[in-house]
């Protein structure tokens, strides 16, 4: 086994996201809970953060966390929106199964 | 030093009239305007008491406004000697005005809305004074664009102020186009719109192969300025803006905005240093306008369209005096010119409030001894702009004549007689406005104080405004002209001018048949004069119709049903079709929706990778 | 021992990313999915983000998730029944995320070979002061509009979810 | 590994005193509140009851640890350490003093000095929700949930206001670390006015430092905020299903949370350690004056005692008031015991306002409640927040 490097490599930092976008779009996928379906998306956006980060690491200049305060930012108000829109459609349909939610077909 | 405080006062001043101005009473409104306006004047003077004279631009950062590639365009401000006059002038006046405006409009609807509209002009012209680069003056532009058609609108009750709007406006766009276009030239040459980078530029640029497009790029700012401020072949306008209230007359077609062009040209001297050639265009469309201009105001009836036309006439010499490379003196006339031109419109107004509307001289006349205030200030306005010395007028405008002569002789005595005829006509209107018998019907009253105070203020500066010597001040920036100790041109001006007071006074003062005699006289001449050579006409016919009539067939009709319609409507079949295949796609669910995304999004990143977007960070 | 500390955290933010895609029951996501959060603010300090390693705790697990937890209690949401319907979504979803993972971690190590190591603190622009900096001068028409974002999806939440008054 | 060492003898110092702390001021309170209501608290324990808080703690370690069938396991468990580890954590970032040497070693009476950790305080105080929240679900009981419902809606709310109205000092002093904050107020206007941040120039924060009360009485679910535990309503709110060391942590992580915000706001706002005048007018003999008086008092009582055993403990008392007294006036140990003194002080000071806006105030309506924070301190501590822009911007 090689010896561990005194600092991980920057590469590890954007596999990481990587990963973690995955399992937030792997979340959309298989749960069928709305909440939880937008946790995913949550997740997915961090993963983005987090590889905004990395890169501005890379680059040496700051605008990447300018990048992902924006993107906390515009998360909050999607947040804030998205839940009223459960809220409402808890109200109108007493579910919160995603799968039940497709009166958009034909 | 804040300078961003300057223009925020009036725009405060904007927002409070003309958000909450239904709600509040005059005396607020009022007193929301002048005071912003009076704020801003105070803060102009504590800059200018900080600053002192500043021998380079004192600048100021506030934002990136707009980064794109290797364009940065951020909103700065700056002062320099030529911004600090224009500034003065801006506030100064305007405040005078303002006050003016209080009593002149007491008795007119939308109170709070005019205010509103002055406050948001003022608040344009000083980003247009204070910008540091083309873009933000080009806001400026724009906006005092707008606030002058909203103001010539004003009483948008009647047809012929709107059409009047709209004719200034739409006459504006072609001056305007041309600067934009000029602006893009200047931002795809040099990079950058900064005052101080372009300048610096073009400085290390030898005068004598200086590449054409600098040429264009000045041609294209005269076409702005002759836009902006009424000359040949754009002034049209500028005589119908009349028809707004007075205070916006004497503002903003007189005292500011109108001088906008003179500024703009002059801020940007070091590139028209380089092109002697549009100098030279400047130079004739000056002399042109003037001249021109003058013999139309010989004979107008309606008091502001004489002085409209002097307007455009005064700005011909400003822009003689940029074209001549006398830019200092040009700036020198504009000052002077916004005190007495000011003062003319304000006195022509208290007039017409005197007379509850009246605004033809035929109606006029013997109203010294009615409103005696008013006229002694008119008075003191004619000899200003008529250039007797020592009054204001006389020094610009010998300061104009002199650098003329050096440049061309020709165009010096164009000037001369232009001079003549400039006292001649506002001595002609003076008179029949208040010699001899009363010829209205209406009982006329002086105006209160709150009116002719300003007037008495504007009349001591337009008498003695000659002795703030503005070309001194702005050596620095513009060197003057080497002194052609040749006297006898000033005296020869002064001797057409005062030639000119005395003509008027025998015609239509001592014997006024002669007038009447000469027009008979000559009757052709006297016809094309007085409909203002049917230059109107001639737009109508030439540009005006053809466009009407070509854009009513060949776009409406032509393009707009056949092609572009059917195009909109092919889409939407189309679209139709297309959709009731893929409708068979939705299922519904969004987490179907989803996996197609997500198959999408990792075909796109295969297909990235694969045209080498791999290895990019390296 | 930066890299232990990338390795710990790392591991922890999988381990509940999994834990959030596993879960049956909306809380326990929820719970999870903080820890994410928290463990990748961590990482944002490894990366000298210090601001917004904070900004993360406080914006994102100190109000956007309990937001959520809010809205679970609210909706005292149960935890999900067995699916009646198989979309080919849950079929086809393995293998594309498998592929994806595949492909970024590729791509990565191709654009950028593991030759330099992230030190704590040598990246020194991540402190509030030249935040604000860049965030006031440079990017302050953006973060205007920002704001007036929020101001609206504020308005747009109270009007979707305050009761119907009839 | 020095370093390594230093810290450890640090952070069990600091714990054992915030432990002692804690226990002891609900002992305080109790008396307080015994007072105020014309009783006498607790006195059987020990002279005065001060051996109280050891029975107490004794008799919570060993009652039944309950665990109610219905209740989410795991969640259950989690809350108590959630909340308690939030609480205590935060207590890390605190300075109690100026930098001091003891011996060869320098170092700061601090756990750790982050450059940001004001924001820290900020991030902790919003995961501090958690526990509440969690509790109150997981406890499955329908007072539980309401009392974590209330509690993370008024968290949530309240936390805006708090955060606004630290941010106003912010401006002014323009850092985010603690110490930097306290330096930043060192000096007097005058010669005497201190320049706390409360007092201090372009824009005093009296309004914002109310603010910050008032805040933070929500946020540690105090009296009149303490909605998510209204026993008249909601029995005991979300601790309701607790008992023992579980309950106890939660009583725990509420007055450790009370430690943590006044010392926040001392820092914040009063200056810290900075002395309530210059030593030059003797500022530096306060603490010995004031142990000094404490002494006289205990013989005083000592020598007509009103009860039998005061006859021996009130003197005992004043002994050992005089040595602190004594102590204090040894140069090198008051230049590190003074700053300790005066931040003591302080923070004692608005820890007893709270255990006396307890014993004074009622309860407010949950509507009310809500209403408050969001017509009137949300507007104020933006108003206050943009005028000190405003004032720095100017100034």
């Amino acid at each position: 086994m090689p010896a561990l490097p005194q600092g991980a490599p920057l590469s590890w930092y954007l596999i990481l996201s990587g990963i973690l976008f995955a399992l937030g779009v792997a979340g959309f996928l298989f749960r069928r809970n709305i909440i939880t379906v937008f946790m995913s998306i949550e997740l997915m956006l961090n993963a983005v953060n987090l590889s905004f980060i990395a890169f501005s690491y890379k680059l040496g200049q700051n605008d990447g966390h300018i990048f992902s305060f924006f993107v906390m930012v515009v998360a909050a108000a999607e947040a804030a929106v998205g839940l009223a829109i459960i809220l409402t459609v808890f109200k109108n349909r007493q579910t919160l199964e995603i799968d039940e939610v497709s009166s958009l077909k034909n | 030093m804040q300078l961003w405080l300057i223009p925020i006062f009036p725009f405060l001043g904007f927002l409070l009239n003309g958000l909450f101005g239904r709600r509040l009473s005059k005396p607020v409104v009022s007193m929301i305007a002048c005071g912003s306006v009076l704020l801003s004047f105070l803060w102009v003077l504590k800059t200018i008491a900080g600053l002192g004279a500043p021998e380079a631009a004192y600048f100021e950062h506030y934002f990136t406004w707009i980064q794109s590639g290797a364009l940065n365009i951020s909103a700065d401000f700056a002062v320099d000697r030529l911004t600090e006059v224009m500034l003065m002038v801006v506030t100064g006046v305007g405040f005078l005005i303002h006050v003016y405006a209080v009593g002149y409009m007491a008795h007119e609807g939308g109170y709070y809305r005019f205010f509103a509209y002055l406050n948001l002009f003022m608040f344009f012209m000083l980003i247009l004074v204070l910008g540091a680069n083309f873009l933000l003056l080009f806001v400026g532009w724009e906006g005092v664009g707008l606030c002058s058609y909203l103001l010539i609108g004003f009483y948008f009750l009647e047809k012929f102020a709107t059409d009047a709007g709209n004719k200034a406006f739409i006459v504006n766009r072609i001056g305007d186009y041309g600067f934009s276009l000029a602006v893009f030239l200047i931002a795809v040459h040099f990079g950058t719109l900064d005052f101080g980078k372009v300048f610096s530029q073009v400085k290390g640029m030898p005068v004598e192969s200086a590449p054409g497009w600098i040429t264009a790029i000045c041609l294209l700012l005269l076409v702005g300025a002759t836009g902006k401020s009424a000359q040949i072949p754009l002034y049209v306008w500028l005589p119908d803006a009349m028809a707004g209230p007075t205070p916006v007359s004497a503002l903003i077609h007189a005292a500011t905005m109108v001088t906008a062009g003179v500024y703009m040209i002059t801020r940007s001297s070091q590139m028209f240093l380089h092109t002697p050639f549009a100098l030279n265009i400047v130079a004739i469309i000056g002399v042109a306008t003037a001249f021109f201009a003058a013999t139309i105001g010989l004979l107008q009836n309606d008091i502001k369209k004489v002085f409209a036309y002097s307007t455009v006439s005064q700005l011909g010499y400003m822009f003689l005096g940029l074209g001549t490379g006398a830019f200092s003196a040009g700036i020198f006339h504009l000052m002077t010119h916004a005190f007495f031109k000011a003062l003319l419109f304000l006195g022509a107004g208290s007039v017409i409030h005197a007379l509850s509307g009246e605004q033809d001289l035929r109606n006029m006349g013997g109203l010294a001894k009615k409103i005696p205030i008013t006229c002694g200030t008119l008075f003191c306005a004619g000899v200003a702009i008529a250039g007797v010395p020592p009054f204001s007028g006389f020094h610009s405008k010998d300061a104009i004549l002199g650098a003329a002569y050096q440049y061309a002789p020709w165009m010096y005595w164009v000037g001369v007689i232009t001079a003549g005829m400039t006292a001649f006509y506002v001595f002609r209107a003076l008179f029949l406005c208040f010699f001899g018998e009363y010829r209205g019907h209406h009982h006329p009253h002086e105006s209160p104080f709150i009116m002719w105070g300003p007037l008495v203020v504007l009349a001591a500066l337009s008498l003695g405004g000659g002795y703030i010597n503005v070309p001194r001040f702005l050596e620095p920036m513009f060197p003057l002209a080497a002194e052609g100790g040749n006297e006898w041109t000033m005296y020869v001006s002064v001797a057409f001018g005062l030639g000119g007071i005395a003509l008027a006074y025998l015609f239509y003062v001592v014997a006024p048949s002669i007038p009447e005699s000469l027009a008979s006289g000559l009757h052709g001449l006297y016809t094309l004069v007085y409909n203002k050579y049917f230059v109107d006409e001639l737009y109508d016919e030439t540009v005006v119709k053809p466009m009407v009539d070509g854009s009513r067939t060949l776009l409406w009709r032509g393009a707009d049903v056949t092609i572009i319609d059917g195009a909109v409507n092919g889409v939407g079949r189309t679209a139709r079709a297309v959709g009731g295949i893929l409708k068979l796609a939705q299922g519904g669910y969004i987490r179907d929706y989803a996996a197609w995304v997500v198959a999408g999004s990792i075909a796109v990143i295969v297909a990235m990778a694969l045209l080498g977007g791999m290895g990019g960070a390296k | 021992m930066d890299a232990i500390l990338f390795l710990i955290f790392a591991a922890f933010a999988v381990a509940c990313a999994v834990n959030l895609v596993l879960q049956k029951h909306p809380i326990s996501s929820a719970l999870s999915l903080v820890g994410v959060m928290g463990s990748l603010a961590v990482l944002y300090l490894l990366l000298g983000g210090e601001f917004i390693a904070m900004a993360q705790l406080i914006v994102y697990a100190g109000a956007i998730m309990v937001l959520f937890i809010f809205v679970i209690m609210l909706l005292n949401a149960g935890s999900e029944t067995r699916a009646k319907r198989h979309l080919w979504a849950s079929y086809a979803g393995i293998p594309m995320i498998a592929a994806m993972i595949a492909i970024a971690a590729y791509i990565v190590q191709h654009a950028l070979p593991p030759t330099e190591e992230v030190r704590f603190g040598a990246f020194q622009h991540g402190n509030a002061y030249d935040i604000g900096e860049k965030l006031f001068k440079v990017y302050v028409l953006p973060f205007e509009v920002t704001s007036i974002l929020v101001l609206v999806a504020i308005l747009g939440a109270i009007v979707l979810a305050r009761k119907e008054v009839s | 590994m020095n370093f390594l060492i230093l810290s450890l003898i640090k952070a069990a110092v600091v714990a054992f005193v915030l432990m002692t702390t804690l226990a002891y001021l609900q002992w305080i309170e109790r008396k307080v509140i015994a007072h105020i209501q014309l009783r006498v608290g607790p006195r059987r324990v020990g002279p005065h009851g001060l051996l109280q808080p050891l029975a107490d703690v004794i008799k919570l370690l060993t009652k039944e640890d309950l665990l109610p069938s219905h209740v989410n396991k795991v969640f259950y468990f989690l809350a108590p350490f959630i909340a308690v580890f939030f609480a205590l954590i935060a207590i890390s970032v605190i300075p109690f003093g100026t930098e001091i040497n003891v011996g060869p070693i320098h170092t700061a009476m601090q756990l750790t000095d982050l450059n940001i950790g004001v924001l820290f305080i900020l991030g902790l105080s919003g995961m501090g929700v958690y526990g509440v929240a969690l509790a109150g679900w997981a406890s499955n009981n329908k007072y539980a949930l309401l009392g974590g419902l209330r509690s993370s809606a008024q968290m949530i709310s309240y936390e805006l206001p708090m955060a606004m109205a630290i941010a106003a000092p912010l401006l002014m002093l323009n850092t985010l670390s603690f110490r930097h904050l306290v330096d930043a107020q060192g000096g007097y206007y005058f010669g005497f006015i201190p320049r706390w941040t409360i007092f201090q120039g372009p824009f005093p924060q009296i309004i914002s430092f109310l603010l910050f009360g008032i805040a933070v009485f929500a946020e540690t679910n105090r009296v009149p905020f303490d909605l998510p535990e209204a026993e008249n309503e909601l029995v005991a709110g979300f601790h309701t299903e607790y008992s023992s060391m579980k309950f106890a942590s939660f009583f725990m992580a509420e007055y450790a949370n009370m430690v943590t915000v006044s010392c926040v706001a001392t820092l914040l706002f009063l200056g810290g350690w900075q002395p309530l005048w210059p030593a030059a007018y003797g500022s530096n003999f306060v603490p010995t004056a004031v142990f000094l008086f404490g002494a006289v008092l205990c013989f005083y009582h000592g020598f007509n005692p009103a009860r039998s055993f005061d006859r021996i403990t009130l003197p005992v008392a004043g002994v050992v008031f005089l040595g602190v007294a004594g102590i204090f006036l040894v140069p090198i140990v008051a230049t590190i015991l003074l700053p300790l003194f005066w931040f003591a002080a302080k923070v004692g000071f608005i820890l007893f306002v709270y255990i006396w806006v307890r014993g004074t105030l009622p309860r407010f309506r949950y509507d009310q409640l809500m209403r408050f924070a969001w017509t009137f301190m949300f507007p104020v501590a933006i108003a206050n927040l943009f005028i000190t822009g405003l004032a720095v911007a100017l100034s």
